[in-house]
């Protein structure tokens, strides 16, 4: 699979200048995690595993931009920046990481489950493409129920190769759920080139088995993602049945924080971290006049403020005692 | 009371708890218009449409993934997995997400889904559709694992375990579905956890699953006439397990068998053998005995199958080993 | 998906009489078998289960016929006509359905098992896709043994639902195995029709998911699934990688013997039972002067023959005894 | 001799054998040039190349199903599951054809193929990371099972289980990757059903799986600056099971506990305990002790986790209580 520029060019004008300036803030505020979570990591202060979605920031805020605070998202190991974008605080994130009962799954989950059914984050998940089935039968439930609600499954290139992927996109094709599959191709699953998982030259192409729409966007650019997750979203929610929403992106750090990712040619590393969604972005709000470089810096100030408060909140956060191991158990 | 097929009283469970709660809802592979496999879901799709008897695609794991999502989100589901052998496509949903999420999440997810099936052999269906691997889904922390042996048993629990708001594998029998029983007019309920003594004896003590409830009161009944009693204990459901009715019966007998038609090697039998061992050894006059499907794949040619799954016959033959 | 009548059409003269003999003896011994298996069953001299290909013996006869023997095939839980088509005899498949020691499983495997492996047969299936992946592992190892052979995997519609199937075909595809995917797309999977199972027009274009050839042929007419299959067999022997084959056919009777299939509009069975693949290709044989009415009878004749003997031989072959069912665990 | 980690003895195992046979083959997910997830097959694609060492696409049905039909198929497979918990993905293939497929064919089918796994806690993982789930596929006739404890076992029962006609299931630990020991520089083989002798003791029987072979050491050391003297058990092969091993040393200590990670219910410490009460429990001093898993899908946050895992502690807590 040949790597794909990201479109450029200006922002659309039709677009309401707050909702950029929510994008941005959700790119910063994964940004941001993202990078600290790494430093907390490598200091030791966070046990398990982490999987740093750094450089993929553009796909979760442009496409829960697009979502309604009751549509329902499910997630993967590499789950932060879908849960940052579904609206999930930094602080209970924070705490879940640190393994704290103040945790969002008190500590039971840990960086690869987090969920908060009161925000619709249905989980992360640790087997690939077990949240698409999950996702499908979110979004049979709102059909059923006929709350206007819609559900976004996050996965991976690597997830489309899942049995439990193809399963649960036809059934969604043959019930025409409002279902929107957002493949966050990032042209490896672990160490392993999109070129040795498929062969077909796009995730969208397999859209085609089942009916529906597949198309792929530049997942570094926030808007192209938001436009085509909005009509998508749009086309679920009025009966239109599910997409297949392909964006093109990249990891900036290995498979999970210590894998030195030696399987990845350095110029292609350095051609995509070029591609900076957040920086492309940023410099485009200012092109545009959306905002200013100051009015940016000061999103990063806040954002850092808030993260801090969170690392304390979760350092000061009690860890739960061994006992605790035994409760929440289904009933 | 009226005399009804064990199939006859899962379709009316199904029937009154969808009458009762429009959030239940059926999901499978040909359980709408066909009826089901064992036709125990006939008639439903009649009364509630394809909106609430959805026959699937033949994709297990999507069915059953469905039906999680579907659960986490307001629906009470009941997935059906057309044979039990076939549970391994839909695993990974039942076993990792459908058991786990709750705890994984801290205690939110509430998943109320019901996922029926039936095991069993005995209809020469050969190795692929004739097991019982309810030791599969015991062994996972997070599901409950019913199953009933009698009409009466089969309504009443399938109530609860629709009612349940955790996962629950309910698994049926594929020769009980012919199988007649009283089954009361009015509404009941049975608890999970509470085992039903099916015949009171003082010798031996048989706990029996599915199936070989059946057979375990033919055996006593032989056995009756050679002046020995047994007592055939039926759990229900193994998790959550009703230990002290079993352990009572043991006290008061000192001899145990335990029967069923999953493999005997890491079946519930070992689980159950094992559990009463460790609260009761002293009790035990004799070690306990398994009498449980052998440790082979299931043969087509009947004269082989009955061999290999455990028969009246076997118990009688273990339960006189026992008393010499 | 809307019911495509079979295309007619002369037989083309490049074709060798000798293989359409061939052909045509195969359907004849698929129909004959099937005829006297289901009186036997009815009978109540078979124990088990019966799923009957009456009325798709054009598939397996035009595809095995583009097979060389040491080719391999998988089977399903409809596999007698597959098996047949490959070259097992009469006599030990009626023991196995019989559930006798001289029958090709020695009654462990019954009629959803039935495997030879001197014969390229490597079993009936009784899990329904699970044969993909396995026929899928078998091409790989033609492969790596450079030995020229060919897969087949039969399968239905249905299966194409199943991950099993997903997975499988893009496996081969990225490895370019040397595997014919080929689906006898009877219309149903038990009760359900393809409507229900899929929201694409034909299984065929399910290949675009994984970027090799899908192609759909009249499966009633034996010629025109020789072509494909012979294309897509030179394909895999080649190098050239996977086809999926879809043969749009139909079973005339029920699921399995004693499913009245009354969810099948009556118009539709007597529409495709005047398709008859064998009577059809019966009348072009004669038409095109390849054999005469007597010699055809002449076939039938002696394939009864054939089929009262080993009904016999089964009749007359011992059963197992009770503790035969301990031995044949591997090693 | 010379000290080897665990993930070099599974190494050298796969490089032996490869090089001696070159029908034997590997596939999974990233064990190419990445190594492997715990980096127990790094240096082999540089030795084998891509075809004997094949990097998979995410699809674990299919990297066993593939492997299956390969074997049987005259190659020899050593199919990879990455981590033991996604085997729910795989398990149409391991339980229902792996190993029904030769019985199924009355004999026909050999299927010479290993699927390597790993399991185990300790590494804050959490639930879907961190199964110990041998139970299932003990259950399961027609396979066998192997779970080695140390670099020697690993290497020897490696090398056996590649050669071997039958379908294997062999069960590393992610947290013995790290860990070394005594490996000859010679070859050898080591046979499935031999349990070892890890410590010989008196008073009790510890009969230890996989990791808590090491635990059970340290236990047994504790315990003995108490005099109390342990013996230590590690079956090695769960499937075939050397039930004779076990049973000279239950006579001859009076108590045994079975400690494992997975799961207590339905697990394999269940079977254990009820072959060796079957056959001797009238040796039994104490009724047998299981120090397994909880029942509970296994928690994040370490504190947590290592309470739901056995430690030693639990097990010199156990020893002191059956001495009481
Ligand atoms: C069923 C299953 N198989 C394997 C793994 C191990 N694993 C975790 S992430 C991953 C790669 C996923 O690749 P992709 O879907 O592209 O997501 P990415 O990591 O690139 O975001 C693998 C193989 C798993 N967690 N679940
Ligand atoms: C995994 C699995 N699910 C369900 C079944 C039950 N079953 C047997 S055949 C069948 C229908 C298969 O349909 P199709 O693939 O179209 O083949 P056909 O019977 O039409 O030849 C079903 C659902 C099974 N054997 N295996
Ligand atoms: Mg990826
Ligand atoms: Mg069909």
């Amino acid at each position: 699979m040949s790597v794909q520029a990201p479109a450029s060019g200006a922002i659309p004008t039709a677009l309401d200048p707050a909702l950029l300036l929510r994008i941005h803030l959700t790119m910063v505020r994964i940004r941001q995690f993202e990078q600290r979570a790494i430093e907390l990591f490598m200091a030791g202060e966070l046990p398990g595993f982490l999987h740093s979605c750094l450089g993929q920031e553009a796909v979760p805020a442009g496409v829960c931009a697009a979502l309604r605070e009751d549509d329902y998202i499910t997630s993967t190991h590499r789950g932060h920046g879908h849960v940052i974008a579904k609206g999930l605080s930094f602080d209970r994130m924070m705490a879940e990481l640190y393994g704290r009962t103040t945790g969002y799954c008190k500590g039971k989950g840990g960086s690869m489950h987090i969920a908060d059914f009161s925000q619709g984050v249905l989980g992360a998940n640790g087997i690939v493409g077990a949240g698409i089935p999950i996702a499908t039968g979110a979004a049979l439930s709102a059909q059923m129920r006929r709350s206007g609600q819609v559900v976004v499954a996050f996965f991976g290139d690597g997830a489309t190769s899942q049995g439990a992927f193809h399963e649960a996109a036809n059934l969604a094709a043959v019930w025409n759920l409002p279902v929107v599959y957002v493949c966050e191709n990032n042209l490896y699953a672990v160490s392993t080139p999109v070129s040795r998982q498929m062969r077909v030259n796009s995730v969208a192409q397999r859209a085609a088995a089942y009916g529906f729409p597949g198309v792929t966007v530049d997942g570094n650019d926030p808007l192209a993602v938001y436009e085509a997750a909005r009509a998508a979203v749009e086309r679920a929610r009025s009966g239109g049945g599910p997409t297949l929403l392909e964006c093109r992106t990249y990891r900036w750090m290995g498979h999970y924080i210590g894998d030195p990712a030696t399987y990845r040619p350095a110029e292609e590393v350095a051609w995509w971290k070029e591609r900076d969604p957040l920086a492309l972005f940023e410099r485009k709000l200012i092109e545009t006049d959306i905002c200013s470089q100051e009015e940016i810096q000061r999103v990063h100030e806040q954002v850092r403020a808030e993260l801090e408060a969170a690392i304390e909140f979760a350092r000061q956060s009690p860890a739960p005692a061994p006992e605790d191991a035994l409760t929440d158990l289904p009933q | 009371m009226s005399q009804l097929y064990y199939r006859q009283a899962i379709r009316d469970a199904l029937r009154e708890e969808m009458r009762r709660d429009e959030r239940v809802f059926l999901l499978g592979l040909d359980i709408g218009r066909f009826g089901g496999t064992y036709k125990a879901t006939q008639g439903l799709w009649e009364e509630f449409g394809d909106e609430r008897v959805r026959d699937t695609p033949l994709s297990e794991a999507a069915i059953a993934g469905a039906a999680v999502g579907a659960a986490m989100t307001g629906m009470r589901p009941v997935a059906e997995i057309m044979y039990m052998d076939f549970i391994t496509i839909a695993l990974d949903q039942i076993a990792n997400q459908a058991a786990k999420l709750t705890y994984m999440s801290g205690g939110q997810a509430r998943i109320p889904v019901v996922f029926r099936t039936q095991e069993g052999a005995g209809r020469s269906s050969a190795a692929q559709h004739a097991q019982s691997l309810e030791a599969w889904v015991t062994h996972i922390p997070g599901l409950k694992v019913v199953l009933p042996a009698i009409p009466y048993d089969a309504k009443g629990l399938l109530k609860t375990a629709i009612r349940d708001d955790g996962p629950v594998v309910f698994i049926e029998h594929k020769l009980l579905y012919g199988v007649k029983g009283e089954v009361p007019d009015e509404e009941y309920l049975i608890p999970f956890g509470q085992a039903r003594i099916v015949r009171e004896g003082a010798d031996v003590t048989i706990v029996a699953l599915s199936r070989m409830v059946l057979k375990a009161l033919d055996a006593a009944e032989e056995l009756a006439r050679e002046g020995i009693s047994v007592e055939v204990i039926d759990p229900r459901t193994v998790v959550p397990l009703d230990l002290e009715t079993i352990l009572a019966s043991v006290h008061k007998t000192g001899r145990l068998i335990v029967t069923h038609e999953g493999y005997t090697r890491c079946g519930v039998g070992a689980e159950i053998a094992t559990q009463v061992v460790e609260h009761s050894m002293h009790a035990l006059k004799r070690p306990p005995r398994r009498v449980c499907g052998r440790n082979v794949p299931i043969p087509f040619a009947p004269v082989m199958e009955n061999y290999v799954i455990p028969q009246a016959a076997d118990l009688v033959n273990a339960v006189r080993e026992l008393m010499s």
